[in-house]
Parts: structure tokens; C-alpha cells; sequence
């Protein structure tokens, strides 16, 4: 019993808050400042209880399994859900729903926890449909809006539909193996054929979630569509949470296919990197544009799982949490001047930073994180994917992803540009910039800045794994 | 020995007159800043004539032989074992008798400009940089070490385009400015392989060591050199001309003369200091320190003989058509100086003993200083007084000027080489070296040596005699005695100078050298020079059509010679079509299209992958 | 002599920036930590010479190492030879005299400092550094600052110019990161600490493939023609403090690295492509002489000249000689001073005149005799007066040159010793164009140098005279570094022949 | 009578699929393109099935696998139809085509 409270803590936490909110909602309910107060402090609980005795063990015969560097990785995904309430305050204050849209998310977290944390395929599929749904409803969070029901029916629409795929994939394997537990399977993959097709319908359902090209069309829509609070976790939180289960999947269960999706994973970074670039070269939207950068910064992290050593899980890893300071900045800040004002187009930024230079200080740091600009910590995230990545790689590789990071740079900093250089009659007028928004902002450039800086973080994940 | 600290005052003291009046003359001392350098200057040529005289009479002399001292030598720059720049003092009889010379008439000019450029706004200004120019140029004759040489030959063309273009506010004085530079510095790139070559075969910067080296048909350097053959020529022979490309830019020989006459636009003084009697005999004096390597390459010598010879002939026609006074005196100098050179190039047949044209060479240049910037000076009372270079301005002047007049006749008598004026002496020796090893320059040189007594009484009459010219007596004087008592010093080293027996001084292997007259051999020569000068007189001593006709009759090759024989006119022709229009523009085309394009294209190309 | 000091003064000076209120504060505060950067400089000069002079043969002196992502085995390694020590001299001369010239700046002045500040920054840590992924680290550090200083405050085709060179010199730390990478992995030993890399021998095919990656890369930013066209938009884009820091020390990163990390980690390498990198620096020298040549844009002038002057540079480098390799760290100073000065000199008149078109301007030497006199040292500087630093620079390398004996060299030794005379007319040209003639009516007016320009501009004229009068100490400095590089490389060469 | 086989099953779960998939790309109609994901989901379900059935009847996985599919699909044909309706509520319409407001 113990054993199950103390594995399973960051489950039963979020479980609880969850509950929570839930009768604080049918009690009498709060104000919204209140309640998203009360979800803030409830949240740095959670990321603080996160830290307390990270274990190793299994539960459920090994439906459930965790260790230290799956307890890392979720409290990484808390950080996220944490700086995310503070972050989108602003929209949170004037959203009608406030406790159902966090019972959403954190529903979707859960799902994630435990989607990091199966050691079976059924729950694996499991946590990953309560991981994905709870998100199609909060991309619909805005009833009113047009485009946020659209990409609301593109998110559900494609995710259930690479569930399916996912689900054949995962039926063809159980039919080649007999076994659907993460222990059991890499004694029996072998590589016979109709492995490689489960393998291939198993990718096809990774790639759409992570939105690797060509299954990345429905990203921009529900980026730009859903609230940005929404695509901020969906970018994010859900982003990182399967990348690190897709290490998990590849690494153990697929090792025996090492050669199949070591290749297939280098072509696909590398197009997935070009096409996210170049498709953000073009963009109007800030947030479909940072929904082509999230796409090539996939690419990046792309090229760490190429690496298939414990270096390219540290990098990735790694990445992920550099990836939250960012890109939750990022869009904190695009969030903050939509809510607003509205606004989201590149050219509404000109000149933004007559009027809002904090914001614009805070938008440039996270766009030179994601550029891999150092002293940013994005600098040292991108190297050690590439160094990781290099490792097993040809020059020509290195040298595209390297080139890569150039045209990323071009884009980014069309929008520095745009923030600093490019005079505007009337720029977005001074914005009242709620305080934990501040904090946030000012937390994820903390983040920006000293997780590179500072080795031991990084250290610390190589240690675990 | 020598005394170290004394000859490091004798450059540095110059030095000292430019840092001060350059970074505090115009603030605090500005008229008295003349007097300042002068003074500055006076110490530094008691010290250079009280070195020379030591070294001359003291202890220059072991053995019979006068030696190469090496005063001292700091390292400067030091590339690799041997190999170093150092800033050192070169004591050998040509140095010495530089030593004389360039204190000297820098004294001269530093005392008559106190008169010459009084009010002048940026009066402290031109001290200094007279001031700069006189440390570059003792600097440059006291050069231990051939880099050392190549850094101030630099500094004294700098400081030389900074009095050229002293009034900046001139386009012409800004254009000629440049000009001087530019074909200077084309020169000294010449100068700066040769001395890579030389220094690449010799191992050394050092005057002494690579004279040694290189001169010494022996030494493994010296056969290294001459085995070594770029294009059928031997590298010593490469080394050597692209040598005297520099001391020929340096020294205006034709073809790199074109900067001279311009030059004239600075200050009269500054022509006379450095474009008359110290920095333009800078080649020569290359050649000669150089001389025993250049013995080595018998092509090399003979190039520099005919390229003297005919830069003399060229720039003494051009000078008998010349109006302005200055460029008539500036034309001269480039004959003058074209005499030193192929003085130097007629002789060098062997090594071992005293050479006469190596004498007479240096000789020459000892007394053209003299007479040459007594002329100058001369033409610059003449100018300060009427406000004019040009000849039509000017006629009947010896009565306003008196003074003038008897010192300027001195002068054109002693460049015409009429016995006793030190021209005579000199020239002498050179036309006897020339006759003694290449009839072809000898005749050259005399018939040049007759015109030139004819431009320069043509000169002479022009301004002091011939028509009267118009409204003179609301001019004041002669300028005073700061003015009239360098004319009259330097008139009188124009008369003695030549006495001085020369050869027992200065040879090209340090014994004495036998210079007797030879009085038959010098009938001829005095005998055209007086023809010269009677058909001068004949044609300009009184207003006469007759010099127009003459002119008349000659006419497109009048034309031509007053044309400067188109020579500037060939070289903006290579400037502007083909340097600026055949490589510059099209550098430039290329670099904005081609290579900037292909990153542009490379830049559009992405974007217009992006627009799908 | 702790080195970290060289890199907590300004980062502590940046953030004062950043927090203290009010233009003149900032300005005041930005001025006294790049006083005390230059102090510090020059008391890391007398302590390298003293400890020298002691008789400490070591390779790199106050050498520091900090555990910095040991798993990667990258170290935060700092430590100085006489080649850093005269980089970062120049850094700290550039830096001082680029605040000082700023200083009436009103347009967001907090940041325009606080941005010239972390430039200095990257460019003390990149020389300092002796491990490769610090030294990319600071490397890249460099390039935002510019991005932004050139857009922000630039003028004419700003953000074209501004885009150009960030996306250039990115591309060419690209490449310099595949030949990190591939260095690392190419090696038994994994580790990015370039003493450890030194001592050991990088597989020659791992050194013909990495040696151009690296050095191209380099090579952009220090204007490897083809690779130089940010340079003529991006300097005369900046605004005068970008354009000096631009020129003055950016570009010297470039020729550093390719000295520090292609040429004498990969000495192979370097052997097998003297000779490419021998005809694209001669090309550079001339052909960047005579594009300057047709420049009218005062700023296009000094630029396109710039790259001239840094072929030099690189052919110092390429010609693989002890002397040759001094002369090029020479010339890395000597340019990064005078050209600093140039651009200094240039915005200065620009603020008067507000044209940058020669034609347009004249005879400036009456109403502005300090500036004009400037500019006239600065240009003889350029076209390598003796005296003056640009002599001292160029005679080493062209002597270093000549070294190498056989023909193809020595054609392009000539042809680099060429461009002086292209130098000086077109240097006379726009002397003679801006100071002298007739002043321009409208011109009669204008007012001479303030004390900030003044005082910055006899700050670099101080570091010109001090190497073109007395270039032994910076010989001294620099020579045994060249000798170590040397003692690496020789073995090579003499191998082959 | 023939008995059906693994390869009936198969073959039928393998066609099941392809319509499925099929569908959902050539369908506008955005309640027959849920319909096609629960094709492929049933195609799933009966391959699970067969698999447990025929190759590995000692376990049950298969079978568990195959209720908690069910279970799932229900919940989100739930979320997916009140999505579709809210669509419908501010496009009048459940045409795919019609829901283009974002264009690239």
C-alpha cells in the first residue's frame, strides 16, 4: 500500500486536485481570481511534491512501472502545467469555465503521467486516449469562436483517427508476438515482416502526434484555431510527454529494429525540419507560426532519438524542459496581446516595442532559445541533440540539420524584427500585463538562461538516464 | 668613435620639433613655433656637421680606407634568426656627406620660410611637418638596415604629400599631392619585392650583411642569387631593378617622373628642400648604398644607366618650353638628378677599386643641392615678391631684387658648369666617367648639358631682365634678412663647394680617389655650356620675337615638349579606362551581382520554397 | 591573474546597465566597466609578460577549468597565450573607445549598451576560451548583439544588411559546428578541450574533411571571399559603434579561430589546403582593393577595404610560416584598431555632414581640423605607413610570405604586396575627396570633435602608435604562440617534402 | 460449413480497415468520417480477437484489449459528436469544406 501511494504520488496528486476543483465547482464555486489562485498554488504544490522521493518500481504486474527518470520527466510536464496557470492568467480571468478547462488539462496530464509511466501496451493506449480527448475539448474552449470549433474537430477527427492506426498497429504486433507488456516484447520482435508493418502503424500514430511531417497537417489549424493556453500545452506539455514515450517505445521495445527507424527516423527529422521551416518562413499568424516552428523543433528533437543512447534520452529530455521555457513564453506572450487586444498577426507586432518592451524583451529571449541563440539555454538544448545525433550520423546529416538551424534563425528573427525594427504608426498600445503573468514570464526566462548555463541540470538527467 | 647619443639627437631632435608643434604649435606657439624648429633644427646640424666632421677627419678612417661603422642598432622588429628590422645609425662616407648635406639645407630652408610663410594661418603646422620630414629624411640617409630605409623612404614620401598638399584648400595642390604619393608609392612596390628578394637570398635586412653576402661573387649567397633565374633573368638582377624602380620613383626618373612637376605646388621652400636638393636624390642614394650589389647585375647597371641618361635629355627639353618658373627649376632637378644616375650606371665595371662615376655621382649630388635649392629659393623671393610663377608675369627684376639677382646668376652659372662654380667640378667628373665607359651616354649627356646652360639662362633673363614688367612698385622687397641670408649661404657653398676635394672622401670602396682635372677633356663641355648661354641671351636677354619663331618652326615638337610629351595624358589614360573602367568596376559589378547575388539568390531561392 | 574576471567585469557591467535608470548613468556606468575591462587587459599584459619573463614556458598561462557538462566532456576552460592576450587587448581598446563614441546615443541607449557590452562579452570569452564548445558558445553569443544593433539603430537598407550578416555568420558557425562535431567523433578520445585536441592526433581523414568545414566557417567571418558580402552592407548598415565593433572585432573572431582551431589542430588538414586558401586571400586583398576603389559610400569604403585588409590575414595564415602567421595576428590587432578608428572617424564627420557620400563632402580639414587629422592618420594607417601599425602588420606577413620559397607562393606574396599601391589611391582618394579642397558653403559652420570622440579616438590612435613605433612587445607577445602553432605544423610539412 | 478462419477474419478486419480509412479521407460529411473511425476501430477489435482466438488462447489480452477499445470509442464518439454539433452551431453546417476559416 505504500508502495502505491509513493509511486504512484504524482497520479494521486493530480487525481486529487482534480477532484477538488471539481466539488469546489458543483459547492458554491469561487471567483475566478480565487480559483485560479487557488489552482496556482495547488499546482506548485503538486511540482513541488513531485521531488520527494523519485523512485523506481512497478505496480500492477507491470501495468505500471516508474523510475527516476520517469518521475523526472513528470515533474518537468507539472513545471509545464504550473507555468501554464500562471502564464495565460490574463485568459484564464475571463474565461467563463476557468475549474472545468484545468480539470481538462490536468485530466489530459494524467493521462500523460500514465502514458509515460505504462509498461503495457493496453494502458499505453489507454492513458493515451485520456491524455488526447480532454485536449480536443479544451481546443474548443472558445464556444463562440468559428476557428476554435473547427480546430477543435480537426483534433479529435485526428486523433482518434491515429488511435485507430495506432490500435491496428499495436493488433498486428499482438498477433506477431503474442504479448502486449513492455518486458516481454523486445525478447520477441524479431523483425519479421509483419513486425515491421505493426512497427510502421505504431510510427504513423507517433508521427501524428508529434506531428512529425507528412502527418503534421492538422497542427496549424489547432494552434492557431484552439485557445492559445490550449495549443501552448498542446505544444508543450503533449509534445514533450510523447517524445519521451516515444523513447521509451523505440528504445526498448523496437531496439531489435534498431536499423529500420534509425534511417527512417534521420529522413524524417530532416524533413520535418525543412518543412516546419519553411512553411514558418511564410506565416501571418504568430501562433500557426509557432505552431511550424513547434513542427521543425520536433525535427530537432527528431535528431536526439536518432542517437538511440542514453546520450540522445538526456538531450531530449533536456530539450523538453528548455522547450517549456520557450515555447510557453512564446506563447504567453502572443497569448497575453491576443487576449487583449486581439491581435495576432506578425504585422501587428511592429513596433511593439515602443509600447511593450518587457513583453518584447520576453518574446526575443524564448525566440532565441527556439533558435538555438546562446547565451540561451535553447543554444545548449539543440548542440547536445545534435551532438547526440551526430554520433551514428554521416557529415551530409549534420551538416543539413546544421543548415537547418540557420533558416530557423531566419524566421525568428522576422519577428524580432518586426518587435524592434520596424517603425509602426500605431503599434499595440500599452498592455497591462497582469502579475503572474510577469512571474512567469519572468520564471521562463530565468529557465532560458540558467538551465544552459547551469551544467548540473543537465548532468543530473544524464544521471538518470 | 662616434658618439651614439649625439646622432640619435640629430634625427630625434626633428622628431621633437613635429610632436611638439603638431600636437600643441596651432594652440600655444603659433608664430613662434618657426622659431622653435629652427632652433631645434640648428642643434641637430651643428651635431650632424660636428658627426661628419669626426667621422670625416677623426676616426672614419683605419688603414686608409674609410670604414662602416655601425653607430648602434636597436632590433625592432625581429622576424626569425637574422632576419630583423633594426633601427640603427650607418656611418660610411655617403652617409656622412648626407649628413652634411640634408641638416644643412633643411637649415636653410627652415630659416627663409620664417620669412617666406610669416602669417601664414597654419604656420606651426608646416614646421612640423618640416619638422617630420627632416627626421624621415635623416632617418632614411643614416639607415642601418634596408628595412629600416624602406620605413622612412616611406615616411619621407608622406611627409613629402603632406607639404605638397600644405594648401589643402587648392584642388590643384590636393591633386598633385596625391599624384606625388601614388606614383611614389607604385614605385616603392618595387622597391619592397626587391627588397624581399634581395633579403630572401641574403638572409638579412643589414645593409652591411647583404652587401657582403650578395656583392661577393664568391659567397654562397651571392651564386644562390645569381643560379636563381625568374623569366631569363637572374633573381639578383629582379632584386636590384625592382630596387631602383623605387629609388627611380623616389628620384623621378622617367617614366615615374610625372609627379615632380606637379609637386611644385606646395610651398617654394618645400620645393626646394625636398624636391630639389634632399628627397628626390633619395634614389640615388639608394643606387648607391646599394652600389656593390648592383655591380653584380652589369643589365641592371646599364639600365640605370640609360634610364639617367634619357630621363636628363627628356626633362631638359621639356624645361626649354616650360613657362612657369617652378616647373622650368623642377624639370631641371630631373635632368640634374638623371646626370647623378647614369653617373652611377656608366661605372661598376669591377669591384675592387674605386669607381670615378660612384664619385662623381655623389659629388654631383653635393653641389646640385646646393645650387639646385639656392635656385628655388631665388624663384621664391622672385614669387613672393610679384605673386606669380609665371614668366609673362615677370621680366627686368634684377633692379628690384638685387640680392636675388646676384645669388640666382651664381646658381645658373654653377648648374651650367662654368668653371670656378661648383657645377663645373661635378659635372665634370660625371661627363669624364661617361666618356670613359659608354660613348653613347657621353654624347647625350653633353648636348644635355649644353641645354640645359640654355634653359636655365633662358630662365634667368626671363625673370631678371627682357620686358619690364608691369606695376612693381607697390611690392615690398626682397623679404627680409631670414630671407636673403639663406641666398646668400647656400650662393656661397655654390661657389666653393666645388674646391672640396671630393674623391679623397667619397668612393665607392673607401680609399681616396684621384680626381684631377683634366683640362683638355673639359673644353668641350664648357665651350657648348657657353653656347648655350649666348643663344640664350641672344634669344631672351631683351623682348624679340625670335624664341616664338624658333618655336614656331619646331612646332609639333614644341607642341609635344610643352605637352610634357603627353605623358600625363597616357597615364590618366591607364588609370582611368584601364585600372578604374577594366578592373575596378567591374570588381565592383561583380561583387554586387555575382557574389552578393548568389547569397541573395540563395536567400529568395528558400523564400520561394516556402511560397510553394 | 584570475581570467574570469575578464568575463564577470562586463557581464556585471551589462546587468548594471540593464538595471540602473537614466541615459547618462547608463552611459557613465557602460564607460567605467569598459575602463576597468581595459584595465584589466593591460594588467593581463604585464602579468603574461612578467610571468613570461620568469621564465614560464607554458603553452597557455592562468589556465582555469570548471566542470561544465562533464558528460560531453566540455569544460569551462579559460586560459591565455600571447595570441589571446593581444586579442583581448584589442577587444578592451575597441570596446572603451566604442562607448566612448556612442555616447550620444538617445534612441534606447540602456539597451544599445547593454548589447555592445555582451558582444564585448563573447568576444573576451571566445579568446580566452580553450575549449571548443565554450569557444562556439561565445562565438555565436557575438552574432545577436550584432543583429540587433544593426537593425535597431542602422541605417540605410538596415534590416536587409542586418539579416544578411546574421544569417551569413550563422551559416558559417553551421559549418563550424559539423567540423566540431565531426572532430569530436572523429577522434579516439572524445573530448572538445583543445589542449587535449592538440596533444593528440586527429585522424588525417578526419582532418581533411573537418579542416575545410571549420576554416570556411571561420573563414565567413573574417570575409573569405566568397563569403564576404555581409561585410560591405553590414558595416555600412551599423551604426558607428556596430561598424567598429563589427570590424574591429568581429571579424577578428573569425581569423582567430581559424588560426586557434583549423590550423593548429589540424595541421594535415592545413597543409592540404594552403594553397586554396593562399588564392582565395590573395584574391580577397586584390579584388577587395579594387572594389573599394569604385565605392562612393564613405562606409562602403572603409568596408570593402576591410576586406582587403583581413585577405591579409588570412593569407598570413595560409602561408604557413612562424612570421607569417605573427604577422597575421599582427594585422588581426592592427585592423581591429584602425579600423575602428576609421568607422569612428567616419560616423563622426556622418553626424556633421549627415552624408556619407565623398563627392559630396570637401575641404573638412578647415572646420574640423582634429577629426580630419584623424582621418588622415587612419588612412595611412590603412595604406600601411611606417609608424603606424598597418606597416608593422603587413611587412610581417609579406616577409613571412616570402619564406616559402617556390614560385607559386612568392606570385602571390607579389600580388598581395600590389594591393598597397591600389590601397593608397583609393585611401588619398577619399582623404582628398572629404578634408582637402574647397569647403563646401553649407559645411562652413560645423563644429570639430567633443571630448568623447576626441578621447576615443586618441585611445585607438595610442594602440596604433603603440605597435607601428614600438611593434616589439606585440612581437614578443605573439611570436612564441606562432612558434607553437608552428611546432605542430612543421613536422608536417617537412614530412611531405 | 466452412469454419471461419484466422485469414477470414483477417482479411474481413483488414478491409474493414482500408474502408475505414478510405472513408475518413474521402468523406466530408464529418459524422460519416466518425463513422469510418469506428470502422477502424472495429477492424481492431476483430483482429484482437482473432489473434487471442487462434494464435495465443492462453491469455486474454486480446479480449481485454478489445472492451476497453469499445469502451473508448464510445467516449470519444461522445466528444467528437459534441464538437460536431458545436460546429454545426456556428457553421450550419458538418461539411469539412465548410470549415475553412484557416487557410495557410
Amino acid at each position: 500500500m505504500n508502495d502505491f501511494l509513493l509511486l504512484m504520488k504524482p497520479e494521486l496528486v493530480i487525481s486529487i486536485i482534480i477532484f477538488l476543483l471539481l466539488f469546489i465547482k458543483i459547492g458554491k464555486g469561487m471567483s475566478n481570481a480565487g480559483m485560479l489562485l487557488l489552482i496556482q498554488v495547488l499546482l506548485l504544490i503538486n511540482f513541488g511534491l513531485g521531488f520527494f522521493k523519485m523512485e523506481e518500481g512497478s505496480l500492477f504486474g507491470g501495468l505500471y512501472k516508474t523510475d527516476m527518470l520517469i518521475a523526472y520527466q513528470k515533474n518537468l510536464l507539472n513545471l509545464g502545467v504550473f507555468l501554464i496557470s500562471l502564464l495565460f492568467a490574463d485568459w484564464f480571468k475571463k474565461s467563463d469555465h476557468l475549474a472545468e478547462f484545468f480539470m481538462l488539462m490536468l485530466s489530459s496530464l494524467l493521462g500523460m503521467f500514465f502514458l509515460i509511466s505504462s509498461g503495457n501496451l493496453l494502458m499505453f493506449y489507454l492513458s493515451l486516449e485520456l491524455a488526447s480527448i480532454p485536449v480536443a475539448a479544451m481546443a474548443n474552449f472558445d464556444l463562440h469562436k468559428k476557428i476554435a470549433s473547427e480546430a477543435a474537430m480537426k483534433m479529435i477527427l485526428s486523433s482518434a483517427f491515429s488511435s485507430g492506426i495506432l490500435l491496428f498497429g499495436i493488433s498486428l504486433l499482438y498477433g506477431a508476438t503474442g504479448t502486449i507488456s513492455f518486458d516481454l516484447l523486445p525478447s520477441v520482435v524479431t523483425g519479421s515482416s509483419l513486425q515491421i508493418m505493426a512497427f510502421i502503424f505504431l510510427f504513423a500514430a507517433f508521427a501524428f502526434k508529434l506531428s512529425i511531417v507528412p502527418f503534421h497537417l492538422w497542427t496549424a489549424d489547432v494552434y492557431q484555431g484552439a485557445p492559445t493556453a490550449t495549443s501552448a500545452f498542446l505544444s508543450v506539455i503533449s509534445k514533450g510527454a510523447f517524445a519521451f514515450v516515444f523513447i521509451t517505445v523505440l528504445y526498448k521495445i523496437f531496439q531489435p529494429l534498431h536499423t529500420v527507424w534509425f534511417n527512417l527516423i534521420m529522413l524524417l527529422s530532416v524533413v520535418t525540419m525543412l518543412v516546419g521551416n519553411l512553411f514558418a518562413l511564410r506565416q501571418q499568424s504568430i501562433k500557426r507560426f509557432l505552431a511550424f516552428s513547434s513542427i521543425a523543433q520536433v525535427g530537432f528533437i527528431l535528431v536526439g532519438i536518432s542517437s538511440n543512447s542514453s546520450a540522445g534520452t538526456a538531450a531530449v529530455v533536456y530539450f523538453v524542459l528548455i522547450y517549456i521555457f520557450s515555447n510557453l513564453a512564446a506563447f504567453a506572450v502572443a497569448g497575453t496581446i491576443e487576449s487583449q487586444t486581439g491581435k495576432e498577426s506578425v504585422n501587428d507586432y511592429k513596433g511593439l516595442y515602443q509600447t511593450n518592451p518587457f513583453l518584447c524583451w520576453m518574446m526575443a529571449l524564448a525566440l532565441f532559445s527556439l533558435a538555438g541563440v546562446p547565451p540561451t539555454a535553447g543554444f545548449f538544448g539543440k548542440l547536445f541533440l545534435i551532438t547526440a545525433g551526430a554520433q551514428n550520423a554521416n557529415y551530409l546529416f549534420v551538416i543539413v540539420v546544421a543548415l537547418n538551424l540557420v533558416i530557423s534563425l531566419y524566421y525568428y528573427l522576422r519577428i524580432i524584427r518586426a518587435m524592434f525594427m520596424d517603425k509602426n504608426e500605431q503599434p499595440i498600445q500599452k498592455l497591462m500585463v497582469p502579475a503572474s503573468v510577469k512571474l512567469g514570464l519572468i520564471i521562463c526566462a530565468g529557465g532560458i538562461v540558467l538551465t544552459g548555463l547551469v551544467s548540473w541540470i543537465y548532468d543530473y538527467i544524464q544521471l538518470l538516464s | 668613435m662616434p658618439n651614439a647619443t649625439y646622432i640619435l639627437l640629430i634625427v630625434l631632435l626633428p622628431l621633437a620639433a613635429f610632436v611638439l608643434l603638431g600636437l600643441f604649435g596651432r594652440k600655444y606657439f603659433n608664430q613662434s613655433s618657426g622659431i622653435i624648429a629652427t632652433l631645434l633644427l640648428l642643434l641637430s646640424t651643428a651635431l650632424a656637421f660636428y658627426t661628419a666632421y669626426g667621422y670625416f677627419f677623426e676616426y672614419g678612417k683605419v688603414d686608409g680606407v674609410y670604414q662602416k661603422i655601425v653607430v648602434f642598432k636597436y632590433t625592432w622588429l625581429s622576424f626569425s634568426e637574422g632576419m630583423s628590422i633594426d633601427m640603427g645609425a650607418l656611418l660610411d662616407p655617403i652617409t656622412a656627406m648626407m649628413l652634411v648635406v640634408v641638416p644643412f639645407i633643411s637649415l636653410m630652408v627652415h630659416i627663409y620660410s620664417l620669412s617666406y610663410l610669416k602669417g601664414e594661418n597654419r604656420f606651426a603646422t608646416y614646421y612640423a611637418f618640416l619638422g617630420l620630414f627632416t627626421f624621415s629624411m635623416l632617418g632614411l640617409v643614416l639607415s642601418s638596415n634596408i628595412f629600416q630605409m624602406y620605413f622612412f623612404w616611406e615616411l619621407v614620401g608622406v611627409s613629402s604629400f603632406l607639404l605638397i598638399g600644405f594648401y589643402y584648400d587648392k584642388p590643384s595642390a590636393v591633386a598633385a599631392c596625391k599624384k606625388a604619393f601614388i606614383v611614389t608609392r607604385f614605385a616603392d612596390l618595387g622597391f619592397l619585392i626587391g627588397i624581399l628578394i634581395l633579403s630572401g637570398y641574403a638572409h638579412s635586412f643589414d645593409f652591411i650583411t647583404i652587401i657582403q653576402r650578395l656583392a661577393e661573387p664568391e659567397a654562397k649567397e651571392a651564386q644562390a642569387a645569381i643560379a636563381g633565374s625568374f623569366m631569363g633573368i637572374s633573381a639578383l638582377s629582379w632584386g636590384v631593378a625592382l630596387v631602383f624602380i623605387g629609388g627611380a620613383g623616389k628620384s623621378a626618373m622617367f617614366p615615374l617622373h610625372i609627379w615632380l612637376p606637379d609637386a611644385m605646388e606646395g610651398p617654394t621652400p618645400v620645393s626646394a628642400l625636398i624636391h630639389a636638393a634632399t628627397m628626390v636624390v633619395a634614389g640615388v642614394f639608394l643606387v648607391a648604398r646599394l652600389y656593390h650589389v648592383f655591380s653584380m647585375s652589369h643589365p641592371v647597371l646599364n639600365l640605370v644607366g640609360y634610364i639617367g641618361a634619357f630621363s636628363a635629355l627628356f626633362a631638359a627639353i621639356i624645361a626649354c618650353t616650360q613657362t612657369d618658373i617652378k616647373r622650368v627649376l623642377a624639370y631641371s632637378t630631373m635632368s640634374q638628378i638623371g646626370f647623378m644616375m647614369f653617373a652611377l650606371g656608366v661605372s661598376g665595371a669591377n669591384t675592387n677599386q674605386g669607381e670615378l662615376g660612384f664619385t662623381a655621382s655623389m659629388f654631383h649630388l653635393f653641389t646640385h643641392a646646393m645650387f639646385k635649392a639656392l635656385l628655388f629659393l631665388g624663384a621664391g623671393a622672385v614669387i613672393h615678391h610679384i605673386h606669380s610663377n609665371e614668366m609673362k608675369d615677370m621680366g627686368g627684376l634684377r633692379k628690384h631684387l638685387p640680392i636675388t639677382h646676384a645669388t640666382f646668376l651664381i646658381a645658373c652659372l654653377a648648374i651650367s658648369g662654368i668653371w670656378p662654380f661648383a657645377g663645373f667640378f661635378s659635372k665634370e667628373e660625371i661627363l669624364l666617367a661617361a666618356f670613359e665607359h659608354n660613348k653613347a651616354i657621353f654624347y647625350v649627356a653633353i648636348f644635355t648639358s649644353a641645354l640645359t646652360a640654355f634653359y636655365m639662362f633662358r630662365l634667368y633673363f626671363k625673370i631678371f631682365w627682357n620686358k619690364e614688367a608691369q606695376g612693381h612698385g607697390e611690392h615690398h622687397g626682397e623679404g627680409g634678412f631670414a630671407m636673403m641670408m639663406p641666398l646668400v649661404l647656400l650662393a656661397m657653398a655654390a661657389c666653393a663647394a666645388g674646391f672640396i676635394p671630393f674623391g679623397s672622401f667619397v668612393s665607392s670602396d673607401g680609399k681616396p680617389m684621384p680626381t684631377e682635372l683634366h683640362l683638355t677633356f673639359s673644353i668641350a663641355p664648357v665651350v657648348l655650356a657657353l653656347l648655350g648661354i649666348v643663344t640664350a641671351t641672344w634669344m631672351y636677354k631683351t623682348e624679340t620675337g625670335k624664341s616664338a619663331k624658333l618655336a614656331a618652326s619646331l612646332n609639333g615638337f614644341y607642341k609635344s615638349a610643352y605637352h610634357k610629351f603627353y605623358i600625363d595624358e597616357i597615364y590618366v589614360f591607364i588609370t582611368n579606362k584601364i585600372v578604374f573602367n577594366l578592373i575596378g568596376r567591374p570588381a565592383a559589378w561583380f561583387d554586387k551581382n555575382v557574389v552578393d547575388g548568389m547569397v541573395n539568390a540563395t536567400a529568395e531561392g528558400t523564400g520561394l520554397v516556402s511560397e510553394k | 591573474m584570475n581570467l574570469l574576471l575578464l568575463l564577470l567585469i562586463p557581464l556585471a557591467t551589462a546587468i548594471a546597465v540593464l538595471l540602473i535608470p537614466g541615459k547618462t548613468q547608463v552611459r557613465w556606468t557602460a564607460l567605467i566597466g569598459a575602463a576597468a575591462q581595459l584595465v584589466m587587459s593591460l594588467g593581463l599584459l604585464y602579468a603574461f609578460r612578467a610571468a613570461r619573463l620568469s621564465g614560464n614556458k607554458a603553452q597557455v598561462l592562468f589556465e582555469q577549468q570548471h566542470k561544465w557538462f562533464p558528460n560531453w566532456n566540455i569544460s569551462f576552460h579559460l586560459g591565455v597565450d600571447g595570441i589571446s592576450v593581444s586579442m583581448i587587448l584589442l577587444t578592451a581598446f575597441v570596446v572603451i573607445a566604442g562607448v566612448l563614441i556612442s555616447w550620444n546615443i538617445e534612441k534606447m541607449t540602456k539597451e544599445f549598451y547593454f548589447l555592445l557590452i555582451l558582444l564585448s562579452l563573447g568576444a573576451y570569452g571566445f579568446f580566452m576560451s580553450l575549449d571548443l564548445f565554450l569557444l562556439f558558445f561565445f562565438l555565436e553569443v557575438a552574432v545577436i548583439p550584432k543583429y540587433l544593433l544593426i537593425g535597431i539603430w542602422g541605417s540605410g537598407k538596415k534590416e536587409y544588411a542586418a539579416n544578411k550578416l546574421a544569417l551569413l555568420l550563422m551559416f558559417g558557425s553551421a559549418l563550424v559546428l559539423v567540423g566540431m562535431l565531426g572532430t569530436y567523433y572523429g577522434c579516439d578520445v572524445k573530448t572538445f578541450d583543445m589542449v587535449a585536441l592538440s596533444n593528440m592526433q586527429i585522424p588525417v581523414d578526419v582532418q581533411k574533411i573537418c579542416f575545410p568545414l571549420l576554416f570556411v566557417g571561420f573563414g565567413v567571418f573574417t570575409a573569405l571571399f566568397p563569403f564576404h558580402t555581409w561585410v560591405p552592407d553590414g558595416h555600412s548598415s551599423a551604426p558607428t559603434a556596430g561598424s567598429m565593433f563589427l570590424a574591429g572585432i568581429s571579424m577578428k573572431l573569425g581569423g582567430y579561430g581559424c588560426l586557434r582551431v583549423a590550423v593548429t589542430l589540424m595541421p594535415e588538414g592545413a597543409r592540404e589546403y594552403s594553397n586554396i586558401i593562399i588564392v582565395l586571400s590573395s584574391i580577397a586583398i586584390l579584388y577587395g582593393a579594387f572594389a573599394t576603389m569604385m565605392q562612393k559610400d564613405f562606409k562602403y569604403i572603409n568596408a570593402y577595404s576591410s576586406v582587403s585588409h583581413c585577405g591579409f590575414v588570412l593569407l598570413g595564415i595560409g602561408m604557413l610560416t612562424k612570421v607569417s602567421i605573427t604577422g597575421a595576428v599582427m594585422q588581426m590587432v592592427s585592423h581591429g584598431l584602425m579600423t575602428a578608428l576609421f568607422f569612428a572617424v567616419i560616423g563622426m564627420i556622418y553626424e556633421r555632414t549627415h552624408t556619407r557620400e565623398v563627392n559630396d563632402m570637401g575641404g573638412l580639414m578647415k572646420v574640423m581640423p582634429f577629426i580630419s587629422t584623424v582621418l588622415f592618420i587612419v588612412g595611412l594607417c590603412s595604406l600601411g605607413l611606417p609608424g603606424l601599425s598597418g606597416f608593422v602588420a603587413e611587412m610581417t606577413i609579406f616577409v613571412g610570405s616570402w619564406e616559402n620559397a617556390d614560385a607559386f607562393h612568392r606570385i602571390a606574396t607579389i600580388i598581395a604586396c600590389m594591393s598597397i599601391v591600389v590601397t593608397a589611391v583609393y585611401i588619398l582618394r577619399a582623404i582628398g575627396k572629404v578634408a582637402m579642397g574647397p569647403i563646401k558653403v553649407s559645411y562652413a559652420g560645423l563644429t570639430d570633435a567633443n571630448w568623447y570622440e576626441k578621447t576615443a579616438a586618441i585611445i585607438l590612435i595610442v594602440g596604433i602608435l603603440a605597435i607601428g613605433l614600438a611593434p616589439f612587445w606585440l612581437n614578443d607577445l605573439i611570436s612564441p604562440g606562432a612558434e607553437i602553432i608552428m611546432h605542430k605544423i612543421s613536422p608536417v610539412i617537412t614530412g611531405i617534402k | 460449413m466452412l469454419t471461419p478462419g484466422l485469414y477470414h477474419l483477417l482479411f474481413i478486419s483488414s478491409a474493414l480497415f482500408f474502408i475505414g480509412v478510405y472513408g475518413f479521407v474521402t468523406r466530408r460529411n464529418l459524422v460519416t468520417m466518425l463513422m469510418s473511425i469506428e470502422l477502424v476501430l472495429n477492424s481492431v477489435n476483430l483482429n484482437f480477437i482473432a489473434f487471442n482466438k487462434y494464435l495465443w488462447p492462453n491469455g486474454l489480452d486480446g479480449l481485454f484489449f478489445t472492451i476497453f477499445i469499445i469502451a473508448i470509442a464510445a467516449a470519444e464518439a461522445a466528444v467528437a459528436i459534441a464538437i460536431i454539433i458545436n460546429l454545426y452551431r456556428s457553421h450550419n453546417s458538418i461539411d469539412v469544406e465548410q470549415a475553412e476559416e484557416m487557410k495557410y
